[in-house]
């Protein structure tokens, strides 16, 4: 199969919906003449025009708010936030207009509109932020973190259409991934999680970033007689716990890794719904997590690197399972 | 059962509203403070689930603004424009079920009476986040703007929501994108317990309509034609494509914010200066002056309404809660536990 | 000793505080002429006078970015939220500004401020919202909890004195709740869980508004012969695990009450502790959660309380623990 | 290492301005520019972590509006307000740390460059939320008026924090509480790629000061001493307690918005126009006129900045990183690990 970058993938992805769908639009700052800082919106200004894709001023409030009284009027607008940080200027439009509208008209109208948002880690204490747990914590959104330039595309397209808010994560760090991707339309599922690497003494659950990180920690822990099953949930909300469970009933052993501060990371939920289950007394080991341990994201790349969770976290983390 | 219907012709200034509308008009208001003034018998009584913004002195606005919107327009009230919704067809056992929250509500209690929408009647549910709706009606708009339909959306908001960022972030929106949206600002001249110049260092939030090169223009919300008469003009120039307008409607509240509310400091002057203003009787006055109605078709409108009122009261006391199941459904397209957490 | 309601408490609390440091200003809606809507402030405009105590305009975001200035120039601004719901509009002053500030200028300034935020969980979707995990996930910030009115009063105070924002979580069913109140000035420690009631069977952990249902069902429940710890962390940023820990290690079983919903809560935070630690292969049964099971707080009475977390649901999760 | 000192004297017009004082004003935005540079050719060799908003073009407003600030005052830059350090104090060998984010960096490296605060000299860390500092800024100016000293706070933005719902609701608090804050909008014509006409219905953002009741003027931005003028009025506005005001400084940025901007797509000719008005040759002109500087000179200040970026840049490279253990302190006034979780 042809391969391509995860950026392509998800422009791709977009293009072909919006191409099928022509009440997606796109709406963000810098995104329609410059095809967006990232480079994901390239080209759309010319395929869609200016009314489909629409340069914002810096008022992602403001535009958010407005997305979702479009999406109520049945337009499927596609946000682009300019990093994740960012989210926090427009947490009233989308977890309180955005995510209830459907409970406040008791179904009768809903929120058919995605908001992309990049996690760009290595920038600094206000742009490099994982709020994923937030959104995941709002009853109404759906969370979304792809990792492979096949589920990017396939995983946009689903959150177009799906009919309710999602907040669909994007990592500059993944962007120049390349991967094999099918070439026409297709949508990716919900809630299914994907067995990246299979194993049988350890369970690692990660996404986005984490997940080659989890790999290549897998990969290195293999050749010294460690078998790492690894677990890419794919999509946060929905969750596919029995992915997770089924994997630890067999390992007996769960590390978690994410780019997210440990404290009230989503990473937290996920060991608790192992703790809330029967799989809990199969536990040969305490759960551990990966993660930034509770610091702002600092700019100066050695500091950045001591924050961020890295293959070499990941393979203590799994030793920590086994006793070594 | 009473529910307005919209009107069809295209007649628009207020020279051509024919007595019959403007008895309706009347009535509108009427029905609204009678409606208000009984569901705060019922909040007193301890009968209402959390209780309501009242209106009172207040109804021309929202009379005045929605009294000739189309099928297709759509309205987003604030806290307080509860004639938005009798003037759009809400029907008063709609309402009152709405201000019990029980089965027969439009949300099935889930949101309350006030932040209630109809979408069938082009009502979106308000936020409880005062000047939500701004940024919002600005979707709206921009998403008729792209259907190519020559409706409008109306946006209701109070003097306290000028202060906020969706004030400006919105307007500012809504002009660089030149949709068909009407801001409406009921400007009470308070914002719960505090006096508007507290929060504005202006006098007129309407003068603001120039950081956004749009028109901008204060109107008298005591006067119910006045409102129409300005709302019909913004209305126009947004159907023409012409981009958005600010109203600032200055207007009173007869009562408190809230029934809850432990005290209401406003000097007593002021109240007695603005009841003088009862855009009840200036409607009123104005209509026996042409001819229209004397003092026993009011008393006729009054019965009328009382009875509306007891009847649906009524109804709505034997309508039944909402199954408690019901607050588990419609937070997504699918079941919660398809969730998986 | 003298006993005062809940909200008086935290009143005086303020007043103590401001009459020793003349540093302490409140910030909010209807604070000053009204007193607060729900009527904390009560008579502080009259007696700290219009600069200390100043109604603000419908603005919370910008009200929460001015209380972050005058606090980096030494003031201790405390404001308040009208409810929680409200801070949605007012997250970037708050987590970005307020509480990277100390971070960004590597210890040179700090934030010292107080947002009191009122859990009001009986009125609608966007109001009554339990935020908690939010600023739990974010570096800086502290998060405290009060169920009591002497808490309530020594942690206000050492909010205040704290150097870092805080995040002061009030609910409105508790202010009512009278008990004894010393009437000096204290202060109440961070990080030092109460175990409001001992028992041998079952652990419970549980904050503001589910502490009064968590002892109530322990009530109800000693009178069917089950003996239940209750564990009221009082803090949730710092968080007492040591308490959590040895009552888990004595019980080995845990139920976790809150009224914020499950997914995403900070209950999973607690749970995942537990699990991450050696007390793992000491539960004799999953951990349990009892919370909003992942939907918008309803406005009708009923449907409210089908949603909410009460005494019976809490009865209920202990015995689940106990496999009856 | 040269340290700007803060003056002392009380002068405030620019015919007061002595011949000395022009001339450092010439060699703060020299400074400025010959630094960027540099900082421009370490990023394009990679040398930076990430990079830095070039202020090029834009030298005159950070110098005139901060030249005469006092100790006590309080300066919030935007993401390219670089002059605001020189101009306040910040060493060349601080600037090149900064940047390269080293343990000798202000912040140990725990920040960028463009959000480095440095409270010795009143000046604060911005934030990377674009429009995060205005209302800081009032609360600033707040406790200054609580401590009734006559500081001020500076507070800069660009055109594109001027749509942010934080402009609205900063300068309304601003105006309500009479605080003294100056908001210098340095208007560059674009927010990233994007011309400024994309964000803003108006022409003039000073316009907007009227929606909050206090004195609005456009400055030309490339004039060093037309900024140092207007800021100096406003600034003593402030100092004597008659609240804040809104300057719009016409500016232009010479390069891209950040060295990894692939493209810059803004006209040549528009470019070229504004070339022609270097804000650096528009003093320097003026100082020849006066003769107060001649070419020898400028060389002579050439070489010294030279020299300086020169000796300071050795320096910089010769300092180590911040140990990696340092990532993890001052999140709070206690360790994290007191955070028990
Ligand atoms: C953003 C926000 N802040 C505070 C509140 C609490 N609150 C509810 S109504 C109200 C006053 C609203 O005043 P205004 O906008 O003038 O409308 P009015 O009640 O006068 O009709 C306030 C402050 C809120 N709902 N939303
Ligand atoms: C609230 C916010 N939105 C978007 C961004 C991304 N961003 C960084 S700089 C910038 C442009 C800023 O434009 P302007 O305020 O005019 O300042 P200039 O760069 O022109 O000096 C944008 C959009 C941001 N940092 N903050
Ligand atoms: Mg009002
Ligand atoms: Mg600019």
């Amino acid at each position: 199969m042809r391969e391509i970058e995860l950026r392509a993938a998800i422009r791709e992805g977009l293009a072909q919906e919006m191409r099928r769908d022509e009440t997606v639009c796109l709406v963000g700052e810098d995104i329609a003449r410059y095809g967006g800082i990232l480079g994901v919106t390239e080209g759309m200004l010319e395929e869609f025009g200016p009314e489909r894709v629409v340069d914002m001023p810096i008022s992602e409030a403001g535009f958010a708010g407005m997305a979702v009284g479009a999406a109520l009027m049945g337009l499927r607008p596609v946000i682009e936030m300019q990093f994740t940080g960012l989210l926090t200027v427009a947490m009233d439009p989308l977890v309180n207009t955005g995510a209830k509208a459907r409970y406040v008209h008791d179904g009768a109208m809903s929120v058919p509109m995605v908001v992309r948002s990049p996690h760009m880690m290595h920038g600094n204490a206000y742009m490099s932020q994982a709020l994923e747990a937030w959104f995941a914590h709002i009853p109404g959104f759906k969370v979304v973190t792809p990792s492979t330039p096949a589920d990017a595309k396939g995983l946009i397209v689903a959150s177009i259409r799906d009919p309710d808010p999602v907040l669909f994560v994007e990592h500059e760090d993944l962007y120049a991934t390349i991967g094999p991707v099918p070439e026409e339309l297709f949508t990716a599922p919900f809630g299914e999680a994907c067995v990246r690497r299979e194993g049988v003494d350890v369970t690692v659950v990660a996404w986005l970033a984490a997940v080659p990180a989890a790999d290549a920690a897998a990969g290195e822990l293999a050749a010294q007689g460690i078998s790492v099953e690894v677990i890419d949930p794919r999509t946060l909300v929905p969750f596919d716990s029995e992915a997770v469970l089924r994997s630890v009933r067999k390992t007996g052993r769960l590390v978690i890794v994410h780019e997210a501060v440990r404290r009230g990371g989503f990473g937290g939920e996920i060991a608790a719904m192992v703790a809330g289950s029967d799989v809990v007394s199969k536990l040969k080991a305490p759960i551990e997590r990966v993660a930034n341990p509770g610091v702002s994201v600092p700019h100066a790349k050695h500091l950045n690197r001591a924050v961020l969770p890295d293959k070499d976290d990941v393979i203590a983390a799994v030793k920590r399972t086994l006793g070594s | 059962m009473t529910r307005r219907q919209p009107l069809a012709d295209e007649m628009s200034h207020r020279d051509a509203l024919t007595a019959d509308y403007l008895r309706e008009m009347y009535r509108l208001m009427l029905l609204g403070r009678r409606f208000t003034e009984r569901a705060l018998e019922l909040a007193a009584e301890q009968r209402l689930p959390v209780g309501m913004h009242p209106s009172a002195g207040q109804e021309a606005v929202g009379v005045g603004a929605c009294f000739r919107l189309r099928p297709g327009d759509w309205v987003l009230p604030s806290l307080r424009t509860t004639e938005a919704f009798w003037t759009r067809g809400v029907t008063v056992l709609q309402m009152f079920n709405a201000i019990m929250g029980n089965a027969g509500s439009v949300n099935a209690g889930k949101e309350s009476f006030h932040h209630s929408g109809y979408p069938d009647l082009g009502i979106l549910a308000g936020s409880a986040i005062v000047g939500a709706q701004i940024p919002q009606a600005v979707g709206v708009a921009w998403a008729i703007k792209m259907k190519r339909i020559d409706n409008v959306a109306v946006c209701f908001f109070g003097d306290g929501a000028a202060g906020r960022g969706d004030f400006h972030e919105g307007l500012n929106l809504a002009s660089l994108l030149k949709v068909p949206v009407v801001f409406v600002c009921e400007n009470n001249l308070y914002f719960q317990t505090v006096p508007a110049a507290v929060g504005q260092p202006i006098e007129d939030i309407a003068d603001r309509a120039a950081s956004y090169a749009m028109p901008g223009q204060v109107v008298d919300g005591q006067d119910v034609l006045a409102v129409y008469d300005a709302v019909q003009t913004a209305v126009a120039r947004a159907r023409a494509g012409e981009g958005p307008t600010l109203l600032e409607c200055k207007t009173y509240r007869f009562l408190g914010h809230y029934p809850s509310m432990l005290r209401d400091d406003r000097p007593p002057e002021e109240i007695a200066h603005w009841t003088k203003r009862d855009p009840i009787s200036i409607l009123g006055r104005h209509l026996e002056e042409l001819g229209h109605q004397d003092g026993a078709a009011v008393e006729a409108v009054e019965a009328a309404i009382a009875k509306e009122l007891d009847d649906s009261l009524r109804e709505c006391e034997a309508t039944p809660f909402a199954d408690a199941k019901q607050a588990f459904t419609n937070v997504y397209g699918e079941p919660i536990e398809a969730m998986g957490l």
